[in-house]
């Protein structure tokens, strides 16, 4: 399993750096989706199988598509971007705090005793049930603020994204 | 038995939760949904008055006061728990009782008052949740609570008192009771950081007796401000919350100006219940008042309470006597009255202050809706130059208002008589003075309450006149007034029913909330003098309005020609809005304007110069001394500065990136210093 | 089987970082918002990482996960509302020309 | 591979561990590379032979007896036609799209039961990761239809993700009510729930009131996935020429059928799986005989299924855009949801008449409350004036 977890770390930091730097948005959404698949299978490893699936359901099925179709609105048809400034002081700055947060993050966690200390392996299977349970149990509440939450997000897209035709009438 | 209040005290958060619940869903109906949305505010608030009604009767009839309390942690940071609960003593659950039986009648005029507003459902939506803010207020077991609430009832009363934006009157006195109870909600808070502070418990009473009521002995005695103990230091704060909710001097500009909300929002708002809140908080609060006082010595919250009480007893009753408006009579009495119920808890009467409160919440949501009736039935006329008559063509209101007159005036055996005869009694045993004023006020309310029924139902109907045709009224049928329907006048006559029996309950109520049958001194005199008063009241009103009564609205007031400029004066409600319109308001446009004269010209200004001296000075010295002495780093220092400004500028680029990379950077800074230490 | 759970602490800080890039680099306010998206990921896969390795008998950690995803898929609903809103305005996606909040 | 590993470790027990594992491993994937495209193969002769007959004609008849081997025929005109790409199209992405398209579709019968403990992987999830993988067929056709540079190729895969998108409601919540009946998400409990009853039959859950309308809700919702006839609106060649494969040819346009079938055929295995009982049936069972008939009768629902299927399209219209979206939006997934409190109440209500009657009415009520409320209006007869 050593070799999958290489891998498919391999194949998501691949998507993620090509959602990012490729030219053309469409391909940085289909790298996007890479990456999604990625972290899926990451869940998948460590036995939240569950929650893979849910990844793939909500951001290859829903998110992804959903970025898609904002390009599609943006009457960007072909996705290609702006020319790049890829010497410009906006990137230079961008990438460099990106890669400093990167190293002192990488830093902090070899230096963190938890992580190092933790023993690897596997304990127990997760249930599917128990989340099943917990989300009808204690923790109803907080779902069913998730739900308004969506709700709400969707009739505020909705009303957000329909205000040109509410005008034009 | 005991359990059965546990349990009842575990319920307790039912009565506000059904009409908060009812809101939510009233909130959500097309507004042609009138019946629907009348219907669900009146089911709730019948359901909530029979679980409060329920809870009452269930405390009733035991030997000493029962105090039930039901905790639950709200959330939890760190070690501390933040915790709510909800009470169920019988404070509560008369309050509770009064506030569903009598806001249940008020709903039901409601639908009378309000039958032609397009607005109706967000009306009774903003009812359903007033009620909800209200009980909450009433049966939380927790200061926090308690607070949030308050603000509730506060928007709710903002929100109903500018219920018709569209007057700019009613805007300006929603804004106006929103800021200027705000002015207290500040003392108030910091009473509640206060007591957190100290105690570190927001609950009221807990089981293991860490509540912040239950210290009094041990944490709150402590020295505080201004050479008072904590406890007082914090009644006082608490109680300017009360003032301003309460419309206590000098916080009392908001109420009159509240009439401009819908009647029925008057009666129940700003006559019975929210109003009421203050007095109900500082009863609620009482232990923190009397905390380290006596009878001999008490504390100077104690005395604060009581002139303030008197003082706007007496004040608003000036003020009440030349008023025009039938409502803002009303309000002014209501101020007074609210004076009544805090100067008797001043003077250490906590059951004839609360006595009192659900008498008069009682008597007068029945003259507001009374009021509302007379107003309904004239058509939307509120000067009452312009009424009179109306006993003629109003029967039913007007016995009912009659009923609310003579128990407003203290007239035995109405309710009020026996509730303000018990304020008199317990202020007389403290002070003489506060006595004399409030003696004075009980004289003046039985005028101006005569004033106003004469005016209103006697002589003949003046309202005709405007149009010139006041000999004709059958051809302009429309204006003449009319008797209400069933759906206003039945709630006054179910109110007027308790105006006339409360009363006997005293002695009862007192027993109820635990107090020791005392003999008072002075209790014939009192008694005998308040009684005096109010007859001597009624006369006086009768000798000026009722035996001539006004022929024409534009008849000047018979107490003008007798009072003159004072009239003048107490029509202009003292001149106070004059006052803090010169004083307080103008202070601060002043402030305001200065502030930003200071930031325009003196930070800003300050900023350019420093840049523009440099820069000057190093263009001086490049141009005087350039084969002298090349002075680079002056030069350099004056790039810097100016770069800096740049730089500083630059920052709020309005680039959503450029805030995010600054993000960045001080994450990692943060996360570099704390690893470093670590 | 023994992957510690460092390496996927810094697999996230990574991914994290990346997406940070993305969001700092760019100019089309899509690509920023899916930068975002990639954050969001990553903090979740740490939420999962941690769960695996330190407290598997409860789902609490999954149950949080879950809920930030439903979150983040919210967001992204709004965030590509107001793209698309923003573009109708400006008839631009690009970032450095939506400054309406310059100081 | 879990589940075939001791099924194999005790026939061949000679063998070596690791060769056992190996094939464990490797025969299901073998099978499921083998089987389902043959029988995609078989699909395309049946469908154009009973199609012809609706239609009233003969279908393929010239190669090999029947016409047996035009499958064959077809795939080599196809492999050896010139595979056309459009000078603007996005090449990288033209050429993955139908790639892609083939693997959900596979991915599916990971999932799915031929025969007691016959399954390739027993997932926990196993339906949610059925369903999951279902819509990752969406990237696949947007892909195709963006890479091609075409706009009818472009609206067409606009329509298809919509159309997608929106019809996975519906099914996963039908699918929902079956997860809530049986307790599990995997494929094999949900199959063995389904056993017992007369002759292995009655106790389907296409036998119970909610399931009959999850069954309708779930082969419904997988002809609109798999974008079948009458919800074959991203490729309608009247209106949008081809749709999303209209800029491809040869063994991309073969892929882009074979996944279109394999799609259908796994939402029709996973509906065998769901409500018909999956390899259930008189006469299954675990021995070596028994599975080989669980393995006749799962193979003989899924050809009924593929059978309905062909059916439905050779005799149904084709729906308009608008149609296509409110019947999903506005009939379907309230349907659905109606279904899962169905599910509850056959749960909870005791004894079982009781419930078939209680969940037959409610169901019932709200199927025609819900017709009702979308009836379309009512058009007058047509009047032509002259004037």
């Amino acid at each position: 399993m050593n070799i999958a977890f290489w891998i498919i770390s391999a194949v998501a930091v691949l998507g993620a750096v090509l959602a990012v730097t490729l030219r053309n948005l469409v391909h940085c959404v289909l790298a996007l989706i890479l990456f999604f698949i990625g972290i899926a299978a990451h869940y998948f490893l460590l036995h939240a199988d569950f929650l893979g699936t849910v990844q793939i359901l909500i951001y290859v099925g829903a998110v992804a598509i959903l970025i898609l179709f904002a390009i599609m609105l943006t009457h960007n048809v072909t996705g290609t971007d702006g020319p790049r400034e890829l010497l410009g002081l906006k990137w230079w700055s961008g990438a460099a705090i990106a890669a400093m947060l990167a190293v002192v993050l990488t830093r902090a966690i070899q230096g963190d005793k938890l992580a190092a200390a933790l023993p690897a392996g596997d304990r127990a299977q997760s249930s599917v049930a128990e989340i099943g349970k917990a989300l009808v149990g204690g923790w109803v509440v907080p779902l069913e603020a998730i739900a308004v939450l969506l709700t709400a997000a969707l009739i505020g897209a909705v009303v957000i994204a329909l205000e040109e035709i509410r005008k034009s009438r | 038995m005991e359990e059965h209040l546990q349990q009842l005290a575990r319920q307790q958060w039912l009565i506000p939760a059904i009409p908060l619940v009812a809101a939510a869903i009233q909130s959500l109906l097309p507004r042609r949904a009138r019946k629907l949305s009348a219907g669900i505010c009146i089911t709730a608030m019948g359901l909530a008055c029979a679980l409060a009604l329920r809870a009452f009767i269930a405390t009733l009839g035991h030997p000493e006061a029962v105090r039930e309390f039901y905790n639950f942690p709200w959330f939890e940071f760190g070690n501390t728990s933040l915790q709510l609960g909800f009470i169920l003593d019988p404070l509560t659950a008369a309050m509770a009782a009064m506030v569903t039986f009598v806001g249940f009648w008020i709903f039901v005029n409601a639908t009378g008052y309000m039958h032609d507003d397009e607005n109706f459902t967000r009306f009774f939506c903003f009812l359903s949740l007033f009620a909800a803010a209200m009980l909450g207020l009433v049966v939380a077991n927790n200061i926090l609570l308690l607070f949030m609430c308050w603000e509730l009832v506060g928007l709710c009363s903002y929100l109903l008192i500018g219920f018709w934006f569209h007057k700019p009157s009613a805007a300006a006195a929603c804004k106006k009771a929103f800021i200027t109870t705000r002015i207290g909600d500040v003392g108030f808070f910091i009473g509640i950081l206060m007591l957190f502070w100290k105690t570190g418990s927001l609950n009221l009473y807990t089981t293991d007796g860490t509540g912040a009521l239950q210290q009094i002995g041990t944490q709150l005695m402590g020295h505080g401000w201004f050479g008072w103990s904590v406890a007082t230091t914090i009644a006082v704060l608490l109680f300017i919350g009360a003032m301003g909710k309460s419309a206590q001097f000098p916080l009392h500009v908001w109420l009159p100006d509240a009439m401009e909300g819908p009647t029925p929002v008057s009666a129940l708002i700003h006559a019975a219940t929210m109003v009421a809140a203050g007095v109900f908080m500082v009863g609620r609060m009482y232990p923190l008042f009397i905390a380290g006082g006596s009878v001999e010595q008490p504390t100077f919250a104690m005395d604060m309470v009581l002139y303030v009480g008197a003082f706007t007893a007496l004040f608003s009753a000036t003020i009440a006597v030349a008023q025009f408006d039938i409502k803002r009579v009303l309000a002014y009495s209501t101020c007074s009255q609210l004076g009544f119920m805090v100067m008797a808890l001043g003077a250490g009467g906590l059951v004839p202050g609360q006595f009192h409160l659900l008498t008069h919440a009682f008597f007068k949501a029945l003259l507001f809706l009374g009021s509302g009736c007379v107003i309904i039935g004239t058509h939307h006329e509120q000067d009452m130059r312009k009424m009179g008559g109306l006993r003629k063509y109003m029967p039913i209101t007007f016995i009912c208002y009659l009923i609310g007159m003579l128990a407003l005036a203290g007239v035995y055996p109405f309710a009020g008589f026996f509730s303000k005869d018990e304020v008199l009694l317990v202020t007389f045993q403290r002070s003489k003075v506060a006595w004399g004023m409030a003696t004075f006020a009980a004289f003046l309310t039985a005028f101006y309450m005569t004033r106003q029924m004469f005016m209103v139902f006697a002589g003949k109907w003046r309202g005709g006149e405007d149009q010139g045709h006041h000999n004709d009224h059958s051809s302009h049928g429309s204006h003449e007034p009319h008797e209400v329907p069933w759906n206003m006048w039945l709630p006054i006559a179910v109110l007027s029913l308790f105006a006339i029996g409360l009363g006997f309950f005293g002695g009862k109520y007192a027993h109820y909330l635990g107090a020791e049958e005392e003999e008072l001194a002075g209790k014939s005199l009192v008694m005998g003098l308040s009684v005096a008063v109010g007859a001597f009241g009624i006369l006086l009103g009768w000798v000026l309005y009722g035996r001539n009564p006004q022929a024409h609205a534009s008849d000047p007031d018979p107490l003008e020609s007798k009072l003159g400029g004072l009239f003048t004066c107490l029509n202009r409600k003292w001149y106070v809005d004059e006052f803090y319109e010169m004083t307080i308001i103008r202070a601060t446009m002043a402030c305001g304007t200065l502030f930003r004269v200071i930031d325009k010209r003196l930070v800003d200004g300050i900023l350019h110069s420093i840049v523009w001296i440099v820069r000057g000075i190093s263009q001086v010295c490049r141009v005087v001394g350039d084969g002298f002495f090349i002075n680079g780093g002056f030069d350099a220092g004056c790039e810097t500065v100016r770069g800096s400004g740049w730089g500083l500028a630059k920052l709020q680029s309005g680039r959503v990136q450029t805030y995010f990379r600054v993000l960045g950077l001080g994450t990692i800074i943060l996360l570099v210093v704390y690893f470093l230490k670590s | 089987m023994n992957i510690p759970l460092g390496h996927y602490l810094i697999l996230a800080a990574i991914l994290f970082a990346i997406g940070l890039a993305g969001a700092l680099t760019r100019k089309n306010a899509i690509i920023v918002l899916m930068g975002i998206e990639v954050m969001f990921n990553s903090a979740i896969l740490n939420l999962v990482a941690f769960w695996h390795y330190k407290h598997f008998a409860v789902p609490t950690a999954q149950l949080f996960a879950m809920f930030s995803i439903g979150i983040a898929a919210a967001e992204s609903a709004i965030g590509l509302a107001l793209v698309i809103a923003v573009y109708r305005h400006y008839k631009s996606v690009d970032v450095d020309e939506m400054r309406a909040l310059k100081g | 591979m879990e589940t075939l590993y001791p099924l194999l470790h005790a026939t061949f027990a000679n063998l070596p561990d690791w060769a056992v594992r190996v094939a464990a491993f490797l025969i299901p994937i073998a099978f499921i590379f083998a089987v389902y495209p043959a029988i995609f193969a078989l699909t395309t002769l049946v469908e154009r032979k009973a199609l012809g007959r609706i239609q009233n004609r003969y279908g393929p008849n010239r190669v090999g007896i029947f016409g047996i081997l035009q499958p064959l025929a077809d795939g080599l005109k196809i492999l050896v036609k010139e595979d056309i790409v459009p000078r603007v199209a996005d090449k990288f992405t033209h050429f993955l799209a139908p790639v892609l398209i083939v693997v959900p579709g596979l991915l599916v019968y990971l999932v799915v039961p031929i025969a007691p403990g016959l399954v390739a992987v027993d997932l926990k999830i196993g339906v949610l990761f059925a369903l999951a993988v279902g819509t990752m067929s969406v990237i696949a056709l947007f892909m195709a239809g963006w890479a091609s540079r075409n706009k009818f190729s472009l609206l067409g895969a606009v329509r298809a993700v919509a159309q997608v998108v929106s019809y996975e409601v519906p099914t996963v919540m039908a699918g929902v009510a079956v997860i809530m009946a049986a307790g599990s998400l995997s494929t094999l409990t949900i199959v063995e729930r389904q056993s017992g009853g007369v002759l292995n039959i009655s106790n389907w859950y296409v036998f119970r009131p909610w399931g009959l309308v999850g069954f309708v809700l779930f082969v419904i919702g997988g002809l609109a996935e798999s974008a079948r006839c009458p919800f074959d609106l991203p490729e309608a060649e009247s209106e949008l020429i081809g749709g999303y494969h209209t800029e491809y040819s040869g063994f991309k346009f073969a892929l882009f059928q074979m996944g279109e079938y394999l799609a259908g055929m796994a939402m029709a295995g996973v509906t065998v799986t769901l409500f018909l009982g999956g390899y259930l049936g008189p006469g299954s069972g675990t021995g070596l005989i028994g599975r080989l008939i669980a393995m006749l009768w799962f193979f003989g629902k899924l050809a009924g299924m593929i059978a309905l299927n062909i059916w439905i399209r050779g005799t149904w219209p084709r729906l308009r855009v608008d149609q296509l979206m409110g019947f999903a939006w506005k009939i379907l997934l309230p349907l659905a949801l109606v279904n899962i409190v169905a599910v509850g109440f056959w749960h909870f209500l005791t004894p079982r008449p009781v419930a078939w009657m209680v969940t037959t009415v409610w169901l019932v009520v709200w199927v025609v409350v819900l017709t009702k409320c979308n009836a379309s209006a009512h058009l007058e007869k047509r009047e032509y004036r002259y004037v």
